[in-house]
């Protein structure tokens, strides 16, 4: 459960029990391949897996590189979270117990969620800060459509890192029946590595793709936008023994890796945004799937290994990647995803690099936020 | 063991001196942090006024009171495997630490560095903790064992759960130190339900729930001496 | 041209020449399989098909059935649209055409149209009622955003109907460089069967996904909506010549085969909604995309034929299918697609029957509309 | 051939007197249709008032003057279609048809109909129809041959298009019918220039234009007396 000097489960006492028993049955469960047919299956058939490559002609004419985009926002419910919400889900179902306890922001993991437990037949228990509620109030519908309790959370900020800590509050007391279901590489161990293990299949499949895309059979870099890091943590394990460069694109105003210092929050230690007295700060990003305020501990791990780097990008530069992407490719990507877009625009590249980038989700979400600052 | 959030308001450190007239054998202070994951409303409330009042640990420990009575801080990781943490604790003349978010696997290192500065890192125990676990715990435990109540937060509850009587059953045979039960109390049955089967209690959200309400030191001292009586009657 | 006696080119004489430009460019381009293999790559990489056959298990175990969903929701821009679109654009491409022009009602389609003319770097006039601008501001947005032009029309009823009016005026006059971009099978021949053709990829896919899935191959009941009726004649396609039984569901309230007589509009010989002097009358649903006040011709020819069925459910039957359908299988569907499936719902089919549900496409845009009304 | 849409308002017949009396040669009434897909502006705003008002085929028949000129009618294919649509025609007096969404291929059946009543089926030829194909509609028209003279919607335009020109010269040797240029002909220059090259011209936009702004019969009968008179002259 570490990386590095990173990780950990800075839990209490009171979950400790149950954190081993996701492990353990994590482990067990992945080592099955039953369970791995299982949820290859619902990806197939559900999700939509695998989603494709697409090459982006005419960006990649414009920029004189070879750009590739893996398209998480084909998958169904929008984004990559799905992948890893059903793996989860899978194995709470597995696990025996008849309900997922998860925190959402903007509310794509609590939707995702929300979907993997009706798919399954379990409860699901959402907690969502009062002012993302407020903002994302057809999420919170959508949720309670797919038969989810959506619960308002009003401590702190009343975003996202409040409904973390309320729904970790919530599961010490559900933990018999309830799983937690972690939305990004975070948290305690097993989370940050089972979900990165759940979310690996983005970047096997880009593996496979670029084999028979690209010439060299990997791409020069493989760029993903990093907020707590799933999307970017699972598109690098794809390609983490090659030659790739890799490359986590943060949000300049919520840059766990650019601007944290070392703490523990949410169970794990990583690197944090805090003030000098060790307070917590809030994020500030466009992207609301870039608004906590920390990053996974293995992309700290695979910063100080020198394996990955971490970048920032302005939310200027990122409309900007939006919008052009749009109307050289005709695909609208989440605000999150243009991230690494924005940096591959930069131009920073050499010419005629090959440029894997994952868009982790559409942009369906942002339009409305899009339309009010262009 | 009464509690007090450092630096929920001006006067914070007579409410210290108040608990030690009341005849507390402990002293808590909480060193607020701004995710307190684990409290429950009341002490979340605390912390917010506090930090919003600008508490910082440096703060809080400079106004922290000697009173003649054991001090024990807590909060949490982030603030407690900072750099230097120990050295300052142990400056403000604390003598004990609790961390909640900082289970067995991971406490040997703080557990080190506090004991090198005279400080106990008192470790917690919950009603699902297994029996060879409660005794590594009551083993590596210093100062005391926390015993958790309940499986929850923080917070005033109307019972003594029964969760807590047997866990405070399986700590005693498998610990040396005093076990002190908390989460949950706030009334003087309760305390004297608690001080059957432990050896003390924590009185936290109860007594902040007053002080946030208005209450000042001397009312909360004579609350605080109401539960220590019930706890000597029982 | 004709389905029976429905069908045909009732365009102006200054038309006929571009409509038989389009029909012979779509003939010589359909034969060729150089442009089939790229119609089909682009769906591949940048579309995401095929799209998957859903197991429906949680629903179907409820039925005593066992139903399959077509998952169009999962496509690019999120319907059947863009598999049409792409064809038509890929087509005007050929045919050395620089612009695309297109009418929409609730903008799905228009979406789909800006999207493909970005991807291959065409103009895009989009015309639209001024009432659904109103009622769908962030279509429009995402319209504009990639690059193409929406034009309000303020005639009529200020909906589809009008919309489609304005861009077949529109088209006379910039016939030479502008491909018309027809958004369901309906419209002058080509269009009808030209649409169903680049629909049909629904129907084949989902003929040979049966055909793995269910022991009979072909499903007792296969079922779609039907507005104009593009996913439907692409999904029947597939299985007119099985023994499958072949349903449409139309609006109750925008029910052309249903409540229409035969009449002439928009280029095509069908059967549209008209009072007793011949006037179109408007068309009400729930669902913005059965909007329109008559069906494509081939639908009428089937029916008459006897080869499909065609019966209608009310908006009401529709909600309660959306809120069924999201709470056991974690599927927002769009309210047109929920047509179909209110209509399997209704518990008419012999038990144990094998049924194939197009879900044309995903219910985000409808959030907010049902929200309103749940 | 002045064009009125017929039940745009109550006294919409006196313009058709009015026509009649500054010499027109032919009366073009219109028949609204709802979805009027080919009209422009002026005319779509003529037909959603004469709807309005509540305008229907047998009404507008009904109040369809005889008024000593012959009379054609206009309509798209959904009304021109319907069964006994001939019959009322010719019951109503009127001796020529024209649809614009019924082009030379879907014309046969309509037009066999309209001959059994009396009534001649005029096609439309426009400067994109090929040569071979122009001759096909001026064998198969009747009455006239109606040369739209610009690839647009009906309405007014400041001049006449060079295609206009073109259209009619490639149309007159291969028709032995009058041609009728219309679409967009509104000034008595514009007239003049079309008699020099067509047998006549349909003037629409312009008369229901002034008619919409509030002009009267008589002054619109004296407009389309001016464009009576530049034809003449030129």
């Amino acid at each position: 459960g570490r990386f590095g000097e990173h990780g950990g489960r800075y839990v209490p006492e009171s979950l400790v029990g149950a954190c081993r028993e996701v492990e353990e049955a994590f482990r067990e469960a992945w080592a099955d391949p039953a369970f791995r047919g299982q949820l290859a299956g619902l990806l197939a058939t559900h999700v939509g897996r695998p989603t494709p490559l697409t090459p982006a002609l005419r960006l990649s004419a414009e920029l004189g590189s070879t750009l590739l985009l893996k398209r998480e926002d084909l998958a169904h419910t929008g984004s990559h979270k799905i992948n890893n919400v059903l793996g989860q889900a899978l194995l709470a179902k597995r696990m025996g117990k008849t309900r997922l306890v998860a925190e959402t922001g903007a509310g794509q993991h609590g939707v995702a969620t929300a979907t993997a437990a009706a798919l399954f037949g379990l409860g699901a228990t959402v907690f969502m800060g009062e002012r993302d509620i407020e903002r994302q109030a057809l999420n919170v519908f959508r949720m309670r459509m797919l038969g989810a309790e959506v619960v308002p959370v009003r401590t702190g900020s009343r975003t996202l890192k409040d409904a973390t800590s309320e729904a970790m509050r919530h599961w010490v007391g559900v933990v018999d029946e309830a799983m937690y279901c972690m939305g990004s590489v975070l948290g305690p161990s097993p989370y940050p590595w089972m979900v990165r293990e759940f979310q690996r299949v983005i970047g096997d499949e880009a593996r496979r793709q670029c084999a028979t895309e690209l010439r060299a059979a990997v791409p020069d870099y493989v760029v993903a936008c990093v907020g707590g890091g799933s999307n970017a943590a699972g598109t690098f394990a794809g390609f983490v023994d090659t030659p790739a460069r890799l490359i986590g694109v943060e949000a300049a105003g919520g840059a766990g890796a650019a601007d944290g210092t070392s703490g523990v929050l949410h169970g794990t230690r990583s690197m944090f945004l805090q003030d000098e007295n060790g307070q917590v700060t809030e994020a500030h990003s466009i992207a609301a799937g870039l608004d906590y305020p920390g990053i996974g501990p293995e992309h700290v791990h695979l910063r100080d290994l020198g394996r990955a780097r971490y970048v920032t990008v302005s939310d200027a530069e990122v409309i900007e990647a939006v919008m052009r992407l749009a109307r050289t490719e005709g695909i609208v990507a989440a605000l999150e995803s243009a991230h690494a877009v924005a940096w591959v625009l930069r131009g920073e590249l050499p010419a005629g690099s090959t440029v894997l980038i994952t868009l982790s989700g559409r942009g369906d979400k942002d339009i409305s936020t899009l339309r009010e600052l262009v | 063991m009464p509690y007090v959030t450092g630096g929920v308001t001006a006067d914070w450190a007579s409410y210290v001196h108040a608990f030690a007239d009341a005849g507390a054998g402990l002293v808590e202070i909480g060193l607020p942090f701004s995710e307190p994951t684990l409290d429950g409303a009341t002490i979340q409330e605390a912390t917010a006024v506090a930090l919003s009042r600008g508490a910082t640990l440096r703060g809080v420990l400079a106004a922290t009171p000697r009173c003649g009575v054991p001090l024990v801080a807590s909060t949490y990781a982030n603030l407690a495997l900072r750099p230097g943490f120990c050295d300052r604790l142990a400056e403000a003349g604390f003598t004990g630490l609790i961390v909640p978010d900082l289970p067995l696997e991971e406490s040997a290192e703080l557990s080190e560095a506090a004991r090198s500065r005279g400080i106990g890192l008192a470790l917690l125990a919950s009603p699902v903790t297994p029996d060879d676990r409660l005794a590594e715990i009551g083993r590596r435990s210093r100062g005391f064992v926390y015993a958790v109540s309940v499986m929850g937060t923080t917070g005033e509850r109307t019972t003594l759960a029964a969760p807590a009587r047997e866990l405070a059953a399986r700590l005693a045979p498998r610990t040396e130190l005093p076990v002190l039960l908390g989460f949950g109390i706030s009334t003087p049955a309760q305390a004297a339900a608690a001080a059957r089967v432990a050896d003390g209690v924590v009185v936290g959200a109860a007594v902040m729930r007053r002080l946030l309400d208005g209450a000042g030191p001397a009312e909360i001292g004579a609350y605080v001496g109401t539960m220590r009586e019930a706890m000597s009657g029982g």
